[in-house]
């Protein structure tokens, strides 16, 4: 079991959403966070003066999903969420060594 | 004729209640538009009220109802307010009020032009554009219809400025949504209005002070005021409910189209609450919502970002108003007698009138806001944008 | 009588003042509901207000003040308002100024029965049972008490409507809730307010627009109108304290509290504004934060799920309010003497008329919910519920 | 004088307006403060309300407008507000209106106050320090300027409580503010303000209420309140544009300065609203919104934490326009000339006035604060702070 | 160390901290999330139409404790956030390599 | 890769912040979050009674670095996080897998 967690423009969520769906992946968490990558976020001119904006909303999704569908999500997420421009985000795969569903009970390792 | 002071009296509250139609409109705007632009919107409509108060003592109410010139624009000679007699008139009422009730609409015309902006706008160029747009486009409309001007003379009728105030700036944010462009994204992903709420909230504050604008303009506390007051109610009330029917065939019937079609029937009515009765004012409104919720579904489906509609709320529903007035006026209630009443002089007075309007109205604003466009700039960078104007024009956070 | 500017002035703004009531009930009861059902608490105020804006011309005001029938309604002699004269009539005011102000009314009063309905109505069947409750519990119960009926006939005394709004609408809102059952998981865990904030500012707007309601209620601008106006506030104030007050004896003092203390006054001076000073008034106010306190407390023992209250605040501030009427009543004041002017027929004739309104309302309103559910359902399905009215209803989020 | 209806209708209007500043300012303040502190801040404004409510009509009144003692109090003829006759006086409006009208005067005083104890004080002695400060500190001041005191008297003018309503609050706030002490952290993270639009939201009803302030301190539906109506306009929207650019100079043009700068506006021409024109109103306003935002940098720059600059705005600019109003009274306007017109007895006057009631308001108040700190302890726990208040006095949470 | 990251319906909340006070385990961290499951949310029908609610707002829980004590938590939270109906949740159970607490420094591993 | 995962004071974000920027450390995720530790949140005393507000407002911060910068981020958050007081919070450490730039398809193992 893995855990994907992708950090994405929240603009691109939708995009997102549908092209998991295409591949029969519909489970999901998500959340509203605020992050900054290398850049240090997004600075503005303004008379003179410079404005940095550090922290730029963004939506975070977890998907748990078996060890072989990793990767597809991974790839998926990624096309889905791309426009090419400073502020893509990120993905992340983290290890989860047990998942339960609290209805049935029923478990994967 | 000495003073009448239950007439100053309503007078007074009245231009209290339309004035704070301008945050409402600030409000109501700042709940549809995203949550980095919230801020943003109600500022917009604060700044415009400031602006326009200013610009108005100090020569827009001149050029507004100063002597005539032409038939086109007020004379100077009430720049600064000198030369008004603060004592009750001809009227029985002190002047100076009239001077401060007009004032509040031409602040509000303003403010819902703002809707063109959305999201958008450099603040900077934004007061320029405003000063701009109050003098050369609402201060002439203004005398047109009310200061002796030639619209006025000719014989359309509005009762409290659906063609000055509504038609004027429906059309105006118009124009600016065409020269500014779209939002960046609009049409790609879905742009949700952040705030529901305060949307209702900023219709409330509209409706309440409606009644301040159209039974207000009867500049007077008689039987005229109450039909204008009852009559913006039932047009309300009718195209909110117009509004809601014909969207629940295609969906939910969501609060936002109820409130909308709240609103059509409010600018609907207003050029028409002193010249018809209340079953007129039912059929006005109920068209009202049902045309505005047309003109919203076609201004989505040709793809235009007048992002918060005020082009088919006001814009549209002010010249569907003009055009009813020449419809229903009954002479027994305002003196005047429609195309009902076989009148149809006073049909084509008010389509050609609102008419007039509306073209001068866009193409000055296209004009002026193509100008400001060149020289200054009227839309902030894509990356200001993306930050949202809150951030980026106001260095705040909701 | 010829117009009198100043009463016109006073009534016009009273009516607006009133209007405003009802989109503060939605956004006092919008705040108290779960984030899920915040739109569709405002909404359904909106509505209610539309709804009743139409009927009330249409048929409502012919119902309730139309030439009495037998004491129990009015005639359809005005429908349409036809036969109303907009001239000043012997009141000094328009007498369709009198249709206006009256028609606030009855959109506050079903605008308060949507507490029973919180979170769990479908929106088309409220609809209808809103048409119903109006027409058919509304309008004879103001009939009876100001249009000619027997309840003013017999001498109960309500000035502004403590009985006709208040006690039909508590009541109502009981009968609602029986019917309507508990929300999914009420009892089980808890549902708390999501957003103080907005019913603090929903009870701004009733405190604010309650001097239109009580203050208006005089239908002139003179000393029984300020005598009203001072005694709301003073009422409301006492409330605002006692219910403050007696729950900080067993937790913290919340604003809610304090809050629903002062609406609690505001009710409990509504028929009595016209007729007692200032220092029972504060009397009247106190005893109604602390009763009404103990009714929601009562209503919370016994597992009912009258959601937001409606019952306990404006159905038992409105007994308290219409026996202190018949208690308290100053022959100084408004020319009535109450019990402790030593007049037991007053005391009696005010608890009768009020126990008639309640057994009525209650009645009436327990048939036509049982009618709609057993037709059309009042409830949304359990998913719905889950989901939440803004959604499900509206298709609207937060 | 026989009743005038008209003037009754608008001081019961007016009185309505003023009464709705009050939860102006709590949403004002709310929007301000963080979070955890937002139903607090608003309940401070409901709390003081209803407290000054009951105050006034037991004895406030009394102490202000009864028989003059010594030229510093009122006697308590009126206690209960015996004595006071209900009918139309010589004024043209019922006495008791004069009462209900001064009765939200008071309050909004105490409530502007609450700035210097925001996010910090305990629930209780806040409520005792209250009554204490009504009591001992705002009554003495509005009899010394209105109720037949000195200050009327010895020819200082103040038209609707510059000096008495805001000198007064703004100097007791921070002296409320010294005593209490930082909020924990002050100075060492920032404390931003959590919801600006409310913030506007309060605003807006504060600009609305402050025609019935103003306008409505004529106490007649005249040409003196119609210049009180367009000069408080006109001095709060210069104000809002001074203070924008001011601070534009500086970095981004915040909503929040523009509308810190209305109220200075609003403040400043309190006093004055009577007695000048349109353009000294808006080279007032435009002066309030820089030197009230100097005094906030400046109040910053010393680290005092008078949290939501009550000083900075209403002690500030209530002190200029005590000032201004001695420069600029035009005789024509209301009958008293100032420093322009070659009067300097009135800028002495004036300044004199505004200096004593600062002085005394400071003093008073420090005392007070002391006295009820050293008692019964004026702030909450730590711990009680840092959960925030709307917690750990109301057991509420946003 | 062991990461239990409990994904359940807001209104069971209470019974899940009640659950696991009397385990003595009180420590952990919420948030709000908006979550779907397998069944692609929740399905409304209206007049014919069908509109699907993909998103439905969830209490996130995430609680650090000793490997051993894993098993007891997500026990005690599956039979607390448990209600039988679709949506109930998921429990997912995440490695972890270091606890640090900021104010002593003391570390778990 | 590692995921430092920190639960803070939401007003020690600043100075967390700046204190990362002086190593060069700007990318990170945040959250809004509620918590409790050990202490079952906060008791305050009243009239007699007492009342616990067990869940306070927090700031979850997210950093994924590689192996050989956790421990400075960690170091560094620590001290920067705190006040000695109870509270302060609590950091975390967890293992990534992988770690994918959504803009460039970047991956850092
Ligand atoms: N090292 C990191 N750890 C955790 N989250 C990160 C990290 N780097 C970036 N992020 C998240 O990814 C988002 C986008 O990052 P990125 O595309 O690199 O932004 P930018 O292009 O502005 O550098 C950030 O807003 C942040 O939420
Ligand atoms: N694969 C997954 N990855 C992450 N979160 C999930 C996953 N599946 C379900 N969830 C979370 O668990 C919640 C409930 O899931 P579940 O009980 O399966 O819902 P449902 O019964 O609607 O399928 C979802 O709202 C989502 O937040
Ligand atoms: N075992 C845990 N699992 C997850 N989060 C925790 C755990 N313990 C503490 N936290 C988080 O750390 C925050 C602060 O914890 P701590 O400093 O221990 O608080 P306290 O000093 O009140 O015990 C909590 O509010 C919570 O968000």
């Amino acid at each position: 079991m893995k855990m994907v967690k992708a950090i994405i423009r929240p603009e691109r969520l939708e995009f997102v959403k549908k092209a998991l769906e295409v591949e029969g992946i519909f489970g999901m968490t998500i959340s509203e966070v605020m992050g900054r990558g290398d850049q240090k976020g997004i600075s503005l001119q303004y008379r003179g003066g410079t404005m940095t904006v550090d922290l730029i909303p963004k939506i975070e999704i977890d998907i748990v999903v078996g060890d072989t569908d990793a990767g597809l999500v991974i790839q998926k997420i990624r096309d889905a969420a791309y426009t090419g421009k400073i502020g893509d985000g990120r993905i992340f795969l983290l290890p989860v060594e047990r998942s339960i569903k609290v209805r049935t009970g029923e478990e994967t390792t | 004729m000495v003073l009448d002071t239950g007439t100053t009296s309503w007078l007074l509250i009245s231009t209290a209640l339309v004035m704070l139609m301008t945050p409402g409109v600030g409000f109501f705007y700042g709940g549809l538009v995203r949550r980095k632009n919230f801020i943003s919107m109600v500022a917009l409509a604060f700044i415009v009220f400031a602006l326009v108060s200013i610009q108005w003592v100090l020569f827009g109410y001149s050029l507004s109802f100063g002597s005539d010139v032409g038939g086109f624009i007020g004379n100077l000679d009430y720049i600064g307010l000198t030369g008004i007699p603060n004592e009750a008139g001809e009227a029985g009422y002190p002047p100076l009020l009239f001077v401060a009730f007009q004032m509040v609409f031409a602040a509000i015309a303003m403010a819902i032009v703002t809707s063109g902006f959305a999201e958008r706008v450099k603040l900077s160029s934004f007061i320029i554009f405003a000063l701009l747009w109050t003098t050369l486009v609402y201060d002439p409309l203004a005398h047109w219809a009310w200061g002796g001007g030639w619209a006025g003379a000719y014989g359309s009728l509005d009762f409290a400025g659906g063609t000055v105030v509504h038609i004027s700036s429906g059309f105006a944010a118009l124009a600016v949504a065409l020269v500014i462009g779209k939002r960046a994204g609009f049409g790609e992903y879905s742009m949700e209005p952040h705030n529901i709420p305060m949307t209702l909230l900023g219709a409330a504050l509209l409706w309440f002070g409606w009644f301040g604008f159209n039974a207000g303009s009867a500049l007077a506390a008689n039987s005229l005021a109450v039909n204008a007051f009852l009559v913006t109610n039932t047009s309300a009330a009718a195209g909110a409910l117009s509004w809601l029917c014909v969207s629940w065939l295609r969906g939910k019937p969501s609060s936002l189209g109820m409130i909308s079609g709240a609103v059509a029937g409010l600018v609907a009515i207003t050029p028409a609450a002193g010249y018809v009765g209340v079953i007129p004012a039912m059929v006005i409104g109920a068209i009202a919502g049902i045309l505005c919720y047309g003109a919203m579904l076609w201004r989505l489906s040709r793809k235009m970002d007048e992002s918060l509609d005020a082009w088919a709320v006001h814009g549209v529903g002010g010249l569907w108003g003009a055009i009813a007035t020449g419809i229903f006026a009954a002479m027994a209630i305002g003196g005047f007698s429609g195309l009902i009443e076989g009148n149809v002089n006073q049909f084509i007075a008010n389509a050609a009138g609102a008419l007039a309007a509306l073209v001068y109205a866009f193409v000055v604003t296209l004009v002026l806001a193509k100008l400001v466009d060149m020289t200054l700039g009227l839309r902030v960078s894509e990356q200001e944008e993306y930050v949202g104007l809150d951030l980026s024009q106001h260095g705040e956070r909701v």
